[in-house]
């Protein structure tokens, strides 16, 4: 049993290793090609003015917090259904690297809409639902540090995930529908839908640096859990050898 | 290099500066925890306690 | 020869503050819980009453209060449970320092690991009800002065309800009515210091003095409590 | 230094748990309280450290500075541990050691090394076995001396070798002067020791 779970988190290791530089260098290269379209070459918007480059910090920070809850579903099915001995080592690290993403979104949208609205927060509808996600990804880290047991933490944290995985488009409808309900559409919508192409590129190569970034983040922290894990086991085999002298 | 940013200067620099932050937090947060987790290692085997299996595995990578 | 090494009760009283500390750190619960149930709180409130920043500043003391009397309650249950169940309660109960200033210091320590970081939490969530800076101090500095008030009367209830299987239901029925004066009071102040016409002085004053009492009432009564429910 | 009880009688949830209850133990002396479940002998010892409330009679340790009460001059060892998972081994013995006015730093280590949990100083006691925190547990007396030891069952959970050391420490402190009243099923290797039978007389 433990050679098994052990197995594969050692090639992991190896592989992450291996693939760590090649990652960092990518999302370096991907940022400095992103942060000069962003500055030097995308165009002040002909309504927001400059603050449009707040978007593509922004819009990222939004996508990858919600891809982090997406993969993390993903892991939680691999803990639940296929019981792969890295799933919930994934799960464990994309959480606060989502919910970091996810506050940078939040802070991000506060400084976009105090010039653009006047107040740090108006309860928009987008920013609203981000709130709801950042809210859950604190509960899931408290409710992983209240479990002493990593693997049975695992489990409890992958029911609670795919619960809210099932619970956020919910929540956004319903967020999105209390928000009409309130208010007519007149505030100005962050990141609006039509985005001229000038702006639309270096948002991608932005979201792609985010991206790459997330990866060597996420990898590492794997690699870190993994070693967490390996300290775990190893005080567990002191304190009984302890026991047997 | 002229770059005009408007009247709200501040708060676009304000936002990057955060974004700088927060990516800087979470590779600090990878190194030094990567850091802690290999001492804590070293010192259980400086201890003596080690893998059953620990001879067989490292010598793959 | 066995002597009993010289009684150093400042050093016995840093000692448990220090591991109360600990404890809060280590386990998590302290602050992070504290702080998540505040702002899940305070999220609730616009969705409950409508996205109006009119109203939302307008009620936003009396929230933010709200919220932090049910954040500092939700951490109470804690406060002497654990110590209870292990049996540290019965040491505590042994040593040299007098039980009143050990759950004092066992407050203190609470108020430090929950109720300071609600008091700092608090503008931050201020941002959110569109509360002005000016008046948002205003609520800080009320929170800071009564939070501690809160954290000391729920020791008592955490002292009667400890020892109670099921206790840890009873605790908030026995501490919401004991903190009423707390909140008037907190609101009151908050309250004068947005929209006035009452001057923000005598409310925090009183607060104040709620707070002073707390502190000398809270540990005789709760270290009451233990020793009549311990048996 | 003599520990004198009385016509101890204690009456808990309108039941009466044990009466007319008196010994006298002298320093080096131990007193071993045996008897059925349900027969008092948690809370005679309980009584003795000032947790239950006796309803009549007292104790008291004569010859002892008169200032303190006589759970101030008592380590009491009840069924529970006080150990804090989240804290290290040595944390945990250090916060009581000072806690309860003794010592610090290195004699933290010797106390450990001295229930055989010298090595594991730095390990989260979440890591321990039922055995080991009892250990721990017992460590307290060690670290700090007090002249009575009040032990409820202090054996239960350890195995035959930790049973033997910790047999070692009682003659030790019966040695240096200290007085034991211990509750116990099982022999515990005290020769000489007194015997207090509860629960024979209705």
């Amino acid at each position: 049993m433990a050679l098994i779970d052990l197995a594969n988190p050692t090639r992991f290791l190896a592989f992450a290793e291996r693939a760590l530089p090649w990652l960092a260098g990518a999302a370096a290269a991907a940022f400095a090609a992103g942060l000069y379209l962003a500055w030097f070459v995308a165009p002040d918007d002909y309504q927001q003015g400059a603050t449009v480059k707040i978007m593509f910090v922004h819009v990222p920070a939004a996508w990858l917090g919600m891809a982090a809850w997406a993969l993390m579903s993903l892991a939680a099915l691999g803990t639940l259904v296929w019981r792969h001995p890295l799933a919930d080592v994934a799960a464990r690290s994309a959480a606060p690297i989502g919910a970091a993403f996810t506050f940078l979104c939040l802070v991000t949208g506060a400084l976009w809409g105090r010039p653009m609205w006047g107040a740090y927060w108006v309860w928009d509808a987008r920013l609203t639902s981000m709130l709801v996600l950042f809210l859950m990804y604190l509960g899931l880290l408290a409710l992983w540090r209240a479990v002493e047991d990593p693997a049975r933490a695992g489990r409890l944290v992958a029911v609670l995930t795919l619960v809210g995985a099932i619970n956020l488009p919910i929540i956004k409808f319903s967020v999105d529908w209390w928000n009409t309900l309130h208010q007519p559409a007149s505030v100005f919508r962050l990141g609006g839908p039509t985005i001229d192409p000038s702006l639309l590129w270096p948002l991608m190569v932005m979201a792609l640096a985010f991206t790459l970034l997330f990866a060597v983040v996420q990898l590492a922290a794997m690699r870190n859990e993994i070693l967490r894990r390996r300290v775990r086991a190893l005080r567990i085999m002191q304190a009984q050898a302890a026991q047997r002298a | 290099m002229t770059m005009a940013l408007g009247p709200h200067a501040g708060f676009i620099l304000a936002a990057y500066a955060v974004a700088a932050l927060v990516v800087a937090g979470l590779l600090v947060w990878i190194v030094a925890d990567h850091r802690l987790q290999r001492r804590l290692l070293a010192e259980l085997e400086a201890q003596g306690v080690r893998r059953r299996s620990a001879t067989r595995e490292e010598r793959p990578a | 020869m066995i002597s009993p090494a010289g009684p150093s009760l400042a050093s016995a009283l840093a000692a448990l503050l220090v591991r109360d500390l600990r404890l809060a750190v280590r386990i998590g619960g302290g602050a992070l819980m504290g702080v998540l149930f505040f702002l899940a709180v305070v999220t609730l409130v616009p969705f409950a009453v409508g996205p109006d920043l009119a109203l939302l500043r307008r009620i936003g003391p009396a929230m933010l209060w709200l919220g932090a009397l049910l954040a500092n309650l939700l951490a109470l249950d804690r406060l002497l449970a654990s110590d209870y169940e292990d049996g540290s309660l019965d040491l505590l109960l042994l040593a040299r320092p007098p039980l009143e200033l050990a759950l004092a210091v066992k407050a203190a320590a609470q108020w430090l690991a929950t109720g300071l970081p609600l008091v700092l939490a608090a503008p931050l969530l201020g941002l959110l009800l569109d509360i002005e800076p000016a008046a948002m101090g205003a609520v800080a500095l009320t929170l800071l002065a009564g939070t501690p008030a809160l954290t000391f009367i729920g020791l008592v209830g955490a002292g009667l309800a400890v020892t109670l299987r099921r206790g840890g239901l009873l605790l908030p029925i026995l501490v919401l009515p004991l903190a009423v004066p707390v909140l008037i009071f907190g609101v009151s102040a908050s309250n004068a210091a947005v929209v006035g016409p009452v001057p923000f002085g005598p409310p925090f004053m009183i607060l104040c003095a709620l707070t002073l009492v707390g502190l000398v009432v809270g540990p005789f009564a709760a270290a009451a409590a233990l020793r009549h429910g311990m048996e | 230094m003599e520990l004198v009880a009385d016509r101890l009688r204690c009456v808990r949830g309108g039941r009466e748990v044990f009466a007319g209850i008196g010994f006298r133990v002298r320093a080096g002396e131990a007193l071993v309280v045996t008897g059925p479940n349900g027969a008092g002998k948690s809370s005679l010892l309980r009584a003795l450290a000032g947790l239950v409330r006796l309803a009549e009679g007292q104790a008291a340790l004569l010859g002892a500075d008169p200032e303190l009460t006589l759970a101030e001059q008592a380590h009491f060892v009840g069924h529970l541990d006080p150990v804090k998972p989240s804290l290290t081994v040595a944390e945990n013995l250090a916060f009581w050691a000072r806690f309860y006015g003794g010592v610090q730093g290195r004699d933290v280590h010797d106390s450990l090394a001295a229930v055989g949990l010298g090595g594991l100083a730095h390990l989260p006691a979440a890591y321990l076995s039922a055995g080991q925190r009892r250990r721990l547990s017992l460590a307290r007396l060690v670290a700090v001396g007090r002249p009575v030891w009040l032990l409820d069952e202090p054996t239960a959970a350890l195995d035959a070798a930790a049973h033997a050391r910790f047999a070692g420490l009682m003659r030790e402190h019966l040695g240096r002067g200290g007085l034991i009243v211990v509750a116990t099923h099982v022999p515990l290797g005290l020769e000489g020791a007194q015997a207090l039978r509860l629960g024979e007389a209705p």
